[in-house]
């Protein structure tokens, strides 16, 4: 494997990270950290943890984001942070 | 506050460099962490166990205990979730809407008032947009073909990614993808929330279980090579079988506890019509 | 000197805490103090029953629980403590007897309770009496000290709450902030809390280290009264007056003393002392609490009150006759313990019986009652006798081995001590006496009708007059096991 | 400088690791808004699961899943040529607890909306102190 | 069977647990009875392994029958044999005591509330047998969620402080489990013994030192050590008080207990105490955090979160004690694991006894209780003296052997932060009792005052807070025998 792409997927794993803590809007936070999670999911199979990628691509990146978009329709999308 | 968590962070995070710097290089092979145990594992899998997936056989039997409490922690959290959420006492609101299937015209009933069971009225708890048409004709295709990937998962967790728990999460993600295209209640018609809060106990249990029965055949907790005077092979394919029965188990666990989960957030407890 | 292994001490202890849940469970009073005698009379046998085998200079010894390496809760009987015990035990009879005249006589409310928690505090102090190291006297000591809590405080108003936290403020802030430590550094020290004669320190610990464990040992049991440690005792005296009458002025009181001479005695031993000449200090702290108290005394108008602060200069005086390190001065402190006890609990009788006859509280108003109680007030001068230190009476005996005590340890500036405090004694006491009888008519506050308190008030201190008149007669019991004591 | 470029290259997945855990652990100490909160509640679990399939990591392995398949038993099977597989499962347990986390806390969550009605701290503790 | 002990000591919970929730929907009545029988097997095989390892030695179990550091083992030595006792022993005794409080509280999820509390127990007791570093983190999740399950389950504040606790619960965790994988990464093993024998001649790598105080730190945030205690007392003040009476006294001892694990078995003293210089620094932590705790259990006016506070400076007592370094004060510490979590557990139930008569935990609820509930009261002096230190309940030797483990290692600020706690505990507990026993007060000498009737708790509640507060003496009295026969055995030869 490159280890550009490898290094470029690390710094966007930083980006959606910090995109989600940052984004006003909570139900954006939640689909940035799906897509946090995913490119997680993708950094580890790079690194051949399929098992590992493989759950993550379903719990992580699945699921939580959904219970993640289903809290926030049942609360408040607004945040002041 | 702010200040607080930063400099806590910045200490927190030089510490964590200062010692990193210690490690052996990332991908070294003589790190110790990949000469000491893995090796074993590595090549005695298919001798032990005859799983070709390392990670499966080492998920499931060396580690199998692990594994065990791993899917109790999943139910815990079903049931911490029920426990918080559910709103036990199930009044009736006074007005009710219902919404004719064919029009989409919207019925608003006083006092608790019912409509007889029909197909063509359904229940509906706020005056919203029904679903499109596309998207659930789509989810209602798609959802079948996840659930046999699903099962296909757990099935050949042996010797591909994959077991119990991605295949669970999937079966459990097809049911929470028929609540959110459709609405909270079609998806408790399938699945109602007794069946869910009694599977899941099921699903661990028959790890927890499979155990026991090693156990009770004399040999220590989680042998499966104990199995092998029950199932009738030779103590290895006993090991491989045990395997597929815990996996089993926690797909059970893990698909009922997601539906769970998803059923008492996404309603806040009160089984309605959901998102 | 021989051993006797035996459950005896322990039964001792224990029988009054046995009798608590009868106490408890029975409604009618007469039951319920049917069974307290029963407990006083069972323990004063029980304690009377070792007596010969003491006397013969046998100890008998008793472990209950090995609790830590090398130190065990175990009783061991000896003539020092077997002096103690029995004085307290037979008090408690007379006491028994006394506080049910009292507390009927004035209908005190949770009279059960009031029961229950004077056991206990009799088994703590038996326990104290017959405990064989530091952490079974401590262990019996806190005992006290928390049981006696419900008694002071017993009648549950802001004046009972806030002296009930006077007294535990000192009683136990002291013993768990000085006598704790000290414990543990003496155990540190030497691996072993044990009393014994000749001490358990080698003589080889630094003389500072042992100057601060004495101070801290010695303030530390602050029931015995001793300057700072003392203004919880007048405070306590809000308690019902049979509770001052044994409490205050034996058990707990006497039980502190008690303490102080073991520590002396037991833990650092005389000779010890002597050799570091450490007496001295505890000697001048005494003379000081009995000096100052006694001037006290002199001010106080409220009868209970004066005889506090007398309490505290006597206590002083247990103290300071050990503390001299003579053979006799410490025979003379010793048997002061009973010889006081005696003519002590007489006065608060008096005093008591007053009250539940007249309702009257302040000396100023006890003009002329001799005439109205005369046999109470009799009994009054007899315990004052006593507790001055005068013939025909036990005090004088103690009195004079302290005396002798201090010529032997040519302490001369703690002779004028004694003798200066023995005028003040008399100075704050024999003006009560007197104008209770001789007074003119036209001052007297009372008219001139015999009228004493009930029966069940008056036996218990004619006895106990009786007794400190008894002790200067037959003082040999007592004299005979303070000498084993000493030996 | 120049012995440094070596040394992080060679252990940049350790530096990432350390940088998201820090950002997450900000997020749960500083920020004010509980769902944020539990999203940096998140990140910080992935970030040790990054670092442990980091560990698992082998130069020139392959994934751990035996090439021969179920036929292979009796071949040999070389230990260089498999990476580590004891991470991965320690780590789908991590991620497993992770997400049952997530779940209890967001059922907290929503318990404290239907109570106080807003999810800001600050806010709630306002309202408490004002009772 | 007897061989299979530490299997079932966890196996019976967790599978009871499972019937339990399943009988919640077929039948309710089922689940006390389940309960009550699981955790007395589990009383009876603790106590059995306890008896094994007192003539055999150390117990170990293969899980799935592979060895170690290939599969997952149990051990049980002396330590985690007396620490599994207590374990079980608090859950039953609290479990019965509290099935009128719960069925008060939770009419209708009585049976996840016990389904919860089993799997907290079976989490708890894991914690303590396992020999393996990473099924110790997974169980210590175990309990962390079925915890905040049990706790958000209180009043309305509840769910808030239980969110804070969450992630205060889960930061430690995760700290454990770095801690964990730095291990992992010098040695490539997860077995604790196994690390143990691996670790010396790593001594001197940062990433132990950094393994070693990661896994510190977490452990520290979980038993709420001083400056990390904030979550702790609304945590636990807001519970219900069933769940309040078991984590109280089991979740902060158990942490005490990985944190001796950590020091004796993988990380050992030698290193722990010799190669890096901290006890002093952790002592010292430790008397601000007895001086605090004590100071602001002053503060309050609310009994249930005064003893919250109280249970902050207990933990102090503990830390400090096992930093001190010497055999005297880690022999304090583990015998306080034992003395805390049941004097904790009597005062608590003191707590939920009160709670279910007088529907309050503030001070001006307590008035007149001596003599409306003579025997909860009667139970609370004796939990109280023991708190306090007085002999002979349990509490005072305890404090015995710290004190004199400070005095051994010259650390004369412990032991002054002791003996303070000691006596605020006395002022704190007789202010308690003067308002239970004066207020609401007579007007003269409390005659013709009505004394109100006697209003005790139910049997049920009293019998079993009766048999604690006499364990609470026993255990005082046979100190001697539990230190020189467990706790002797339980402290390696290396530390004098």
């Amino acid at each position: 494997m490159f280890w550009q792409i490898d290094l470029a997927i690390l710094t966007l794993v930083v980006v959606t990270a910090v995109g989600s803590l940052m984004v006003k809007d909570l139900l954006g936070a939640a689909i940035l950290f799906g897509a946090y999670s995913f490119l997680m999911c993708l950094l580890w199979s790079i690194m051949g943890a399929v098992d590992v990628a493989f759950t993550e691509a379903s719990v992580g990146a699945g699921v939580s984001s959904v219970f993640f978009v289903a809290a926030v329709f049942r609360t408040s999308r607004r945040t002041k942070d | 506050m702010k200040i607080i968590g930063l400099i806590i962070t910045i200490i927190t995070g030089a510490f964590l460099v200062y010692a990193a710097a210690d490690f052996p290089a990332w991908s070294d092979p003589n790190s110790p962490a990949s000469t000491y145990l893995s090796p074993y594992f590595i090549e005695n899998s298919m001798k032990d166990t005859s799983v070709p997936n390392f990670v499966t056989s080492l998920l499931a039997d060396y580690r199998g205990f692990d594994t065990m409490f791993e899917t109790t922690v999943i139910f815990t959290a079903g049931l911490v979730c029920f426990i918080l959420l559910r709103i036990s006492g199930r009044k009736e609101p006074e007005t009710s809407h219902y919404r004719h299937v064919l029009t989409g015209v919207t019925v608003t009933l006083k006092e608790g008032r019912k409509i007889p069971a029909s197909e063509d009225f359904e229940r509906i708890d706020d005056l919203w947009t029904p679903p499109d048409l596309i998207i659930k004709t789509g989810c209602r295709l798609m959802i079948p073909f996840i659930q046999l990937f699903a099962l296909y998962v757990i099935a050949h967790g042996h010797s591909s990614p994959g077991g119990g728990f991605q295949g669970g999460v999937i079966l459990g993600a097809s049911i929470i993808l028929l609540a959110i295209s459709h609405d909270l209640r079609t998806a408790l018609e399938r699945m109602r929330e007794k069946v869910v809060a009694i599977l899941c106990p099921v699903g661990v249990a028959i790890y927890a279980g499979t155990g026991t029965l090693c156990l009770l055949l004399g040999l220590n907790f989680l042998d499966y090579s104990a199995l092998a005077s029950v199932l009738h092979v030779d103590p290895i394919a006993a090991r491989s079988h045990g395997i597929l029965m815990v996996e089993i188990g926690v797909g059970i666990a893990v698909m009922t506890t997601m539906i769970w989960i998803y059923n008492n957030i996404s309603s806040a407890g009160k089984y309605n019509q959901g998102l | 000197m021989e051993t006797i292994t035996s459950i005896k001490p322990l039964l001792a202890v224990l029988v009054s805490l046995l009798v608590i849940p009868m106490l408890v469970s029975s409604r009618n009073p007469n039951v319920r103090e049917g069974w307290t005698f029963a407990a006083a009379i069972i323990k004063l046998a029980i304690v009377a029953s070792m007596v010969p085998a003491i006397l013969q200079g046998t100890e008998i010894v008793y472990t209950v629980a090995e609790v830590l390496p090398g130190v065990a809760i175990k009783f061991k009987v000896d003539a020092f403590g077997m002096l103690f015990a029995l004085v307290s035990s037979t008090l408690w009879i007379v006491t028994t007897i006394y506080s049910i005249g009292y507390m009927r006589g004035l209908n005190e409310h949770s009279q059960t309770r009031y029961f229950c928690f004077f056991a206990i505090a009799l088994s703590a102090t038996i326990g104290v009496a017959f405990s064989a190291n530091l952490l079974t006297l401590y262990l019996f000591y806190e005992m006290l000290s928390f049981a006696t809590y419900p008694l002071v405080a017993h009648h549950q108003d802001q004046e009972a709450r806030s002296s009930g936290r006077k007294y535990l403020l000192y009683i136990v802030g002291a013993s768990i902030g000085l006598v704790l430590p000290a414990m543990l550094i003496c155990y540190n020290l030497t691996g072993t809390l044990e009393f014994s004669k000749l001490g358990i320190f080698t003589g080889t610990e630094p003389h500072a280290t042992m100057l601060v464990l004495l101070l801290m040992l010695v303030l530390g049991f602050a029931k015995a009264g001793i300057m700072p440690f003392h203004s919880w005792l007048p405070a306590a005296m809000v308690a019902p007056t049979p509770v001052s009458a044994l409490l205050h002025a034996v058990a707990v009181v006497k039980v502190g003393a008690f303490s102080v001479l073991r520590v002396l005695t037991g833990v650092f031993g005389i000779d010890l002392l002597a050799s570091l000449n450490l007496g001295t200090v505890i000697c001048y702290i005494a003379a000081f609490t009995v000096i100052t108290a006694s001037l006290i005394a002199l001010s106080q108008d409220g009868l209970k009150r004066r005889l506090a602060f007398s309490t505290i200069g006597q206590l002083s005086y247990i103290v300071l006759g050990v503390a001299l390190l003579s053979p006799k001065g410490v025979i003379g402190g010793m048997t002061h313990i009973a010889m006081h006890a005696f003519g002590k609990i007489t006065l608060f009788f008096c005093a008591g019986a007053i009250f539940v006859a007249t309702g009257k509280k302040n000396i100023s108003e006890m003009v002329g009652i001799g005439r109205r109680m005369p046999v109470t007030m009799v009994a009054f001068f007899i315990g004052s006798l006593s507790v001055i230190g005068l013939p025909p009476t036990g005090g004088f005996f103690s009195k004079w081995y302290l005396v002798q005590g201090t010529l032997q340890a040519d302490q001369w500036p703690m002779l004028v001590v004694l003798l200066s405090s023995s005028l003040l004694n008399a100075a704050y006491f024999f003006p009560i006496v007197y104008k209770a009888f001789f007074c003119t008519p036209e001052e007297a506050m009372f008219e001139d009708r015999i009228e004493e308190a009930p029966l069940w008030c008056v036996v218990p201190l004619v006895i106990t007059a009786a007794g400190s008149i008894a002790l200067f007669f037959y003082p040999t019991l007592f004299l005979k096991l303070a000498e084993l004591a000493t030996r | 400088m120049a012995e440094l470029i070596p040394t992080i290259i060679a252990k940049y997945n350790y530096w990432i690791y350390i940088t998201l855990m820090m950002i997450g652990l900000y997020a749960m100490i500083a920020k004010n808004n509980l769902v944020k909160k539990i999203v940096g509640m998140n990140i910080f679990q992935t970030a040790i699961i990054l670092f442990y399939v980091s560990i698992g990591v082998k130069k020139g392995a392959t994934i751990p899943i035996s090439a021969g398949g179920h036929g292979a038993v009796h071949e040999a099977v070389h230990a260089a040529d498999y990476l580590n597989p004891l991470p991965h499962v320690l780590m789908l347990t991590a991620i497993v607890v992770g997400v049952a986390t997530l779940g209890v806390a967001l059922a907290l969550a929503l318990r404290i909306y239907s109570r106080y009605n807003t999810l800001e701290e600050d806010e709630i503790l306002a309202q408490i102190r004002k009772k | 069977m007897s061989q299979q002990y530490p299997a079932l000591l966890v196996i019976v919970p967790l599978l009871s647990a499972f019937a339990i929730s399943i009988a919640g929907w077929v039948n309710k009545r089922l689940c006390f009875p389940i309960i009550v029988t699981a955790l007395s097997v589990a009383v009876y095989a603790s106590v059995g392994l306890l008896l094994t390892v007192l003539e055999k030695g150390v117990v170990i179990y293969h899980l799935g029958g592979w060895p170690p550091p290939v599969g997952i083992a149990y051990y049980v030595d002396h330590l985690n044999g007396l620490v599994l006792v207590v374990v079980s022993l608090v859950a039953l005794l609290n479990v019965i005591a509290c099935k009128k409080s719960i069925e008060q509280e939770f009419p209708d999820k009585a049976a996840p509330f016990y389904t919860l509390y089993l799997l907290m127990v079976t989490g708890l007791l894991g914690i303590v047998v396992t020999g393996d570093a990473f099924n110790l983190y997974v169980l210590l999740e175990i309990a962390a969620l079925t915890g905040y399950g049990l706790l958000a389950m209180g009043e309305e504040r509840a769910p808030l402080s239980t969110l804070n606790y969450l992630y205060m619960g889960t930061i430690g965790a995760c700290f454990y489990l770095l801690g964990v994988g730095y291990l992992y990464i010098v040695t490539g093993s997860l077995n604790m013994v196994d690390i143990a024998r691996l670790l010396p001649p790593l001594y001197q790598s940062r990433a132990v030192l950094a393994a070693f105080i990661i896994c510190m730190v977490g452990v520290w945030l979980k038993m709420a050590f001083f400056p990390l205690h904030a979550w702790l007392p609304n945590a636990y003040t807001h519970a219900p008080s069933a769940a309040s009476s078991l984590i109280a006294p089991l979740v902060t001892k158990v942490m005490v207990y990985v944190m001796i694990r950590l020091i004796l078995t993988i990380f050992t003293p030698e290193f722990a105490f010799a190669t890096l210089a901290l006890n002093n620094i952790v002592v010292w932590l430790a008397v601000i955090a007895i001086v605090m705790g004590a100071i602001l259990a002053l503060a309050e006016r609310n009994l249930k979160r005064m003893l919250t506070f109280i249970i902050v400076a207990e933990v102090g007592y503990m830390v400090g004690g096992a930093w001190l370094g010497n055999r005297a004060g880690m022999t304090g510490a583990i015998l306080h694991i034992a003395n805390d979590a049941l004097m904790t557990l009597c005062v608590f139930l003191v707590v939920g006894n009160i709670v279910y008569k007088v529907k309050g935990y503030a001070f001006e609820n307590l008035q007149g209780l001596f003599r409306k509930m003579p025997f909860t009261m009667g139970a609370f002096v004796v939990g109280a003296m023991s708190i306090i230190g007085v002999p002979p309940t349990c509490g005072f030797f305890s404090k015995w052997y710290l004190i004199l483990g400070a005095l051994q290692a010259g650390h004369y600020g412990f032991m002054a932060a002791l003996i303070f706690s000691s006596l605020v505990s006395v002022v704190l507990f007789f202010r308690i009792f003067e308002i239970c026993y004066y207020e609401p007060f007579s007007d003269h000498h409390g005659h013709d005052h009505p004394p109100e009737p006697m209003d005790e708790a139910p049997p049920l509640m009293v019998v079993p807070l009766l048999i604690v507060a006499v364990i609470l003496i026993l255990v005082g009295l046979y100190t001697g025998d539990i230190v020189n026969h467990i706790i002797k055995f339980a402290i390696p030869e290396g530390l004098v």
